[in-house]
């Protein structure tokens, strides 16, 4: 399964880029904005928004997207892994 | 990474994806450390994370952000058969890695003046608890300084294959995997962001 | 069981149940796999099977040799856990003993504030156990309790047992400590309540006839005798590293060191000094300031009152040459 | 011309900087070998010393810095790589009808990040304040304290972790994209299988150990702090980060190992493996759960119970796939025509000696019995078992299983049987009165022992005699095959799979033209329907 013609990934047109960068922008307004209201936005904020803004990059910048099942999957592996050991870590430290 | 004259395209970005996902996971240690200890010791995290400036967080985060359009567009750009703008654009994506590295050394200069650093005196002295953020601060923002450094050097030799016409229209994976690079190091600043500079 | 390692504890009684359950349950299963494995390599061997037959497997026995060893491995996760429970809840009526770790000794405190470096217990009594460490991670381990704890820096742990046999058993440090990890041992005896109460009370010669670890010197006391600096000396763990007697161990012994002249390392600069009063009581109080010569820079700094160095300083200069 | 022959054959040069994969599988042979001998002889020298109760041939020092080292080069230098990067390397790329692997000089780029790995590690023995001491677990506070030269050591198992995790990347890809034509999933060899789980360990967790490892570096070197106590640091922390990645590590040794002898015991009896699908997916089924279980090495050390029971509870669970492989080796063997050739043999005593590695790996599994077994010899038994009777005995079936085709000669299998008994009878001997050692409560790491530990310390270092001079035999008798065997025919086994469709060796590109499958891998018997 070589494959030998030239092949290249998905374009995405600068107009869909720039609008997700303003986004990306706004957003981390907001964040640094929430950090100053009170204490538990701030968290909150941190927990709703930075992800929101990771998800942006790697759907848009990084194609994923437009990218076929097999790596959409492994992606979702390798992130529930990481979530999955913080996650059960936390069964020692939040219960000691 | 691909032998002369068998290239294949989905093998190389499936390589880089699982090199991405070890970034991930080396990362994702500190990450479960920081947690760990911000669970310990909720206040002393509050209390030092006082010290260090949102203002050059902030600034920073944005710088990053920017640079990572410009290696989309980047992309884009030589997908589209625009070769020259590509390489501008490649190579302003790292001129804006510079910048952030300018400005986290200002920033660790400052605390160095200060005499915060890893294993000084101050840093020994501070309450439990605050010294750790500190150590995890140092640790988190220079690993990932060394990841914006190697972004850099990658992007600029990019920029020069771009130009030289090595990497152009159809047959452009190395420049697509080295922005999928430079966005993931995008993707752990955004997360440093809030845990280290707004967790006051 | 117990002819291998005494069943001194209440614990161990269901521990060793566990074990032999769980061992016969395993050597079934082993024999059984062993027993296919030999019978069918002779049944159907080249020589007397030739045509062999294709048999690509059974969804039924896959089902069943899924589900029954998922079964029992739930079973033996159940027993195992009721143990720990027990394990993990002292009862209320519990005597709690602060134990402390070092570098490579431990030491008992007991509620009335009294130290040994042996550890007394009564039969049938209960008693609950502080760990700290003064330095890395040790391992608390009694094997005729079954009884295992990990000691570890910046906190305290804790563990109990119910002595249920008389007698001397063996304490062993069980987590890797450096150099004398394997000398790192104790002993646990178990007394009769009685004798136990005599002890406690402060009546040495009920223990068993057994000599007694120091008991703890008076903070008030102005005296500083000798017998007070020899007791300071085993009390803070210096005993550990250094003899009396003039035997080697992990620092220079303590026999003639008053007077004698040293080489060694300080500040990266070598030098020969001779071992008088100051050069100890620095030494005590900044180990690392000064390395002799053919000796592993491993003694810890304690914190000590400068009477108690004193004091310290004063025994070991009896000691003579 | 066979690879063996091609790019000006001996020059030493030509081998290491080839990127070919059979060329880099034998010179991860090569090295491992070296490194497994060094080990070997430590654990001799360990073995001797418990001779005596007291001191006795070495200081304590001296004892303490043989284990770490020991353990250091068995694991990260010797069954970590061990079948992935010898044969995975070889073979993986052949079986699935491809040319090569996917980056072939990624490939040759990890086998020069484990020569420098390793050299690291040796160089640790050798310079500096001393060798390290504290067991190849580097548990802080200690490993921050201890005067010995653990940087450096600490660096090497993290250069050679690198070098595991572009092994991986480059295993996972390789099979995504370079099957041939008709190679179906359901059509690969289960060693595949096993290799392709394998990756997704390595790529997954050994980054954790990575940063694990950096942070004990820049704790010694600057005193960053993160461990300490004393600043509000947790011990256990580092812990759990060691153990996220070494409990997979475990995995990586044993999945690729069971791999191989799923290819071996169809071959010899003559039949397809039963239940293709099972053993399949119990390989990704140890990778997923086995990666959930870490926190059993802790049970111990001071952490939550509430932890500890759920740690427990999936202990047992990922016991299971393990299960299901060796119901299903062993009615592979039902109705088949088996012969017991030395390959055979020694798979089959690769389940017999992981049956009881497993089984006190369960055992101790269970929270109260661990308290008592833990951290004694019982559990450097169960680890011999199943890393020495598993991934080692798997190791040497898999060398005598491929060894003519590597190499293009036939060994005298007689010697491999001799060898079989001497170590068989040793082994049980030294790992069996370890088992018992432990229930006895004698715990590991120790240079000295009380009396009633002696007899049976003793009668375990007999074993490790009988044991090694088994060993000799067995390389003697590869090393006479290497230069006076006899030519090796292409398939001198009647194996199915495509690596014996090739010439032994191999040719340089493996296959003139790319092969088209149309089957199961083990047809045997042409009845079977595809
Ligand atoms: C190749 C390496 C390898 C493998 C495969 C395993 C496999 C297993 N291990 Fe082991 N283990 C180690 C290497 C390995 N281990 C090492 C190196 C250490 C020590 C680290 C250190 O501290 O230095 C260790 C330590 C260790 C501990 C910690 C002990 C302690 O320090 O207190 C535990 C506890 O649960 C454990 C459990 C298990 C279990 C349940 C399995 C299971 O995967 C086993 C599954 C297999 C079977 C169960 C056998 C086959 C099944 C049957 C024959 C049929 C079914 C049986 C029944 C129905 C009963 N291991
Ligand atoms: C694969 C791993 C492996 C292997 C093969 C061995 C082999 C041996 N081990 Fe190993 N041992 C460990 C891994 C291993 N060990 C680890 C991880 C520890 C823990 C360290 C620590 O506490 O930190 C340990 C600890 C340990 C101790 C405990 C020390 C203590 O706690 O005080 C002892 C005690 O005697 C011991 C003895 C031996 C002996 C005599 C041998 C051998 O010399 C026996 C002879 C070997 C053979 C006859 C051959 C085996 C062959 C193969 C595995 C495959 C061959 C393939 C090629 C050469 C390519 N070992
Ligand atoms: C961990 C083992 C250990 C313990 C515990 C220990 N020492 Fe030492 N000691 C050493 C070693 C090793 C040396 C030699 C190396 C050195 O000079 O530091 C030493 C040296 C000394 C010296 C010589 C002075 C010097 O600095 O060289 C004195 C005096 C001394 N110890 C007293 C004590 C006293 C008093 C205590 C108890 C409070 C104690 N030691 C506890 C290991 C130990
Ligand atoms: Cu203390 Cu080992
Ligand atoms: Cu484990």
């Amino acid at each position: 399964m070589t494959t030998m013609e030239r092949e290249q990934g998905h374009i995405v047109e600068p107009k869909v880029l720039v609008r997700v960068w303003l986004a990306l922008m706004a957003l981390t307004g907001l964040l640094v904005a929430s950090s100053f209201v009170s204490h538990t936005l701030a968290v909150w904020a941190m927990l709703t928004l930075t992800p929101l803004k990771a998800w942006l990059v790697l759907q848009f910048f990084m194609h994923l997207r437009y990218e076929g099942p097999l790596l959409k999957g492994m992606v979702l592996v390798a992130l529930s892994v990481l979530v999955i050991f913080i996650g059960m870590m936390f069964l020692d430290l939040g219960l000691r | 990474m691909s032998e002369a004259g068998h290239s294949d395209y989905q093998g190389a970005k499936i390589g880089m994806w699982l090199f991405l996902f070890t970034e991930l996971m080396l990362f994702g240690g500190l990450f479960l450390l920081y947690s760990g200890y911000r669970s310990l010791h909720p206040e002393a995290f509050h209390h030092a994370s006082q010290g260090l400036s949102v203002l050059l967080g902030t600034v920073n985060t944005l710088v990053l952000l920017t640079s990572s359009l410009f290696a989309a567009l980047a992309l884009t750009a030589v997908q589209q058969g625009r070769s020259a703008e590509s390489a501008r654009w490649t190579g302003l994506t790292a001129a804006l890695g510079l910048v952030f590295l300018l400005i986290k050394a200002f920033e660790w200069g400052m605390k160095f003046l200060h005499g915060i650093y890893p294993g000084s005196a101050l840093v020994k002295a501070l309450p439990q608890g605050e010294g750790l953020f500190f150590g995890l601060y140092f640790t988190m923002t220079g690993l990932h300084g060394l990841h914006v450094l190697a972004g850099v050097a990658l992007l600029s030799v990019m920029a020069l294959l771009v130009r030289r016409g090595t990497v152009a229209q159809g047959d452009c994976v190395l420049l697509e995997n080295s922005a999928l690079y430079w966005h993931i190091v995008d993707v752990i600043w955004i997360f440093l962001l809030p845990l280290f500079y707004l967790a006051a | 069981m117990n002819s291998i390692v005494p069943q001194a504890s209440s614990l161990s009684l269901s521990i060793d149940r566990y074990f032999i359950g769980s061992m016969a349950l395993c050597l079934a299963v082993l024999l059984g796999v062993t027993f296919c494995l030999v019978y069918f390599s002779v049944r159907y061997s080249r020589a007397r099977n030739p045509a062999p037959e294709d048999i690509e497997g059974s969804a039924w026995l896959e089902v069943a040799w899924t589900v029954i060893p998922t079964i029992l491995f739930l079973g033996l996760f159940y027993f195992g856990w009721t143990d720990f429970r027990t394990l993990r809840n002292p009862p209320a009526d519990s005597m709690t003993v602060q134990v402390t770790a070092r570098q490579w000794a431990w030491s008992f405190e007991y509620p009335d504030g009294r130290r040994t470096s042996e550890l007394y217990a009564a039969l049938g009594r209960p008693m609950r156990l502080e760990l700290r460490t003064l330095d890395v991670i040790h391992g608390f381990y009694i094997p005729a309790f079954r009884l295992k704890m990990d000691v570890v820096p910046g906190r305290a742990t804790d563990a109990w047992f119910l002595p249920r046999l008389l007698g001397d058993f063996d304490i062993q440090c069980s987590v890797i400590c450096g150099t004398d990890h394997s000398l790192m041992l104790s002993k646990v005896h178990v007394l009769p309540e009685d004798d136990f109460k005599s002890w406690y009370f402060r009546d040495e010669a009920a223990a068993g006839g057994q000599r007694l670890s120091q008991g703890r010197p008076r903070r008030s006391a102005s005296g500083l005798d000798r017998a007070h600096g020899r007791a300071l000396l085993a009390d803070k763990g210096c005993l550990a590293c250094h003899s009396l007697d003039g035997s080697a161990m992990v620092g220079p012994t303590f026999k003639g060191l008053a007077g004698s002249m040293q080489k060694g390392v300080s500040q990266g600069k070598e030098l020969t000094v001779r071992a008088d009063e100051a050069f100890m009581r620095t030494g005590i109080k900044d180990p690392e300031g000064f390395i002799m010569e053919g000796y592993p820079a491993v003694m810890p700094p304690s914190e000590l009152t400068d009477e108690e160095v004193s004091a310290m300083v004063q025994a070991i200069q009896e000691l003579g040459k | 011309m066979s690879y063996l022959e091609k790019e000006g054959s001996g020059g030493l040069w030509s081998w290491v900087t080839s990127t070919d994969h059979k060329r880099i599988g034998v010179l991860y042979l090569a090295l491992l070998t070296a490194f497994f001998w060094v080990a070997v002889g430590i654990g001799i020298v360990m073995r001797f010393k418990q001779l005596s109760a007291g001191d006795f041939l070495v200081s304590a020092q001296a004892y303490n810095a043989l284990f770490t080292v020991h353990g250091v080069i068995m694991i990260f230098m010797f069954v970590i790589p061990g079948l992935p990067a010898v044969f995975g390397n070889f073979f993986l790329p052949i079986l699935i009808g491809a040319k090569d692997v996917a980056f072939p000089r990624l490939n040759l780029l990890s086998w020069w990040f484990f020569l420098a790995g390793a050299c690291l590690a040796l160089a640790s023995l050798f310079t500096g304040p001393g060798a390290p001491d504290t067991g190849w677990t580097f548990y802080v506070p200690f490993s921050l304290r201890t005067g010995t030269n653990v940087s450096l050591a600490v660096f090497a198992a993290f250069v050679l972790g690198l070098s595991s995790i572009l092994t991986g990347i480059n295993f996972i890809t390789t099979v995504h994209r370079l099957r041939c034509e008709g190679m179906t999933w359901h059509r690969m060899p289960l060693f595949v299988w096993a290799v392709y789980s394998t990756g997704w360990i390595q790529v997954l967790a050994t980054p954790i150990i990575g940063i694990t490892l950096l942070l004990v570096i820049l704790e010694r070197a600057f005193g960053i702090g993160v461990f300490d106590p004393g600043r509000g640091g947790d011990p256990l922390l580092y812990q759990h980060l060691f153990w996220i990645y070494s409990h997979p590590a475990v995995y990586i040794m044993i999945v690729p190992a069971m791999g191989a002898v799923t290819e071996i015991i169809p071959t010899f009896a003559r039949r397809c493996i039963f239940g293709y699908r099972a053993i399949a997916y119990s390989s990704l089924a140890i990778a997923a759960l086995g990666s959930l279980v870490w926190a059993h090495h802790m049970f111990t050390s001071g952490m939550a119970d509430v932890a500890a029971v759920v740690f427990s509870l999936l202990t047992f669970l990922v016991a299971v796939p393990s299960a299901i492989k060796v119901f299903n080796w062993t009615a592979t063997l039902y109705k088949g025509s088996v012969d017991m050739a030395p390959a055979m043999l020694y798979a089959l005593t690769f389940v017999f000696l992981f049956s009881i590695g497993g089984l006190t790996g369960i055992m101790q599994g269970a929270l109260g019995l661990n308290v008592h077994l833990h951290d004694t010899y019982w559990i450097v038994g169960h680890f011999h078992y199943v890393m020495f009777g598993g991934t080692g005995f798997a190791f040497f079936a898999a060398l005598l299983y491929w060894f003519p085709k590597m190499f293009g000669r036939q060994y005298d299998p007689k010697p491999a049987y001799y060898a079989w008994a001497l170590m068989f009878l040793g082994f049980n001997m030294l790992y069996g009165s370890m088992l018992v050692l432990g229930m006895m409560g004698m715990p590991r790491r120790y240079y000295a022992h009380l009396p009633q530990f002696h007899t049976l310390h003793v009668v375990a270092t007999v074993g490790s005699w009988a044991l090694v001079a088994g060993l000799v035999v067995l390389y003697w008798n590869f090393l006479r095959a290497l230069v006076f065997g006899k030519p090796a025919e292409s398939d001198p086994w009647g194996g199915k799979t495509l690596e014996w469709t090739l010439a032994s060796p191999p040719l340089a590109e493996n296959f003139e033209t790319l092969p088209v499958v149309t089957g199961a891998p083990y047809s045997y018997n042409p009845r079977t329907p595809a």
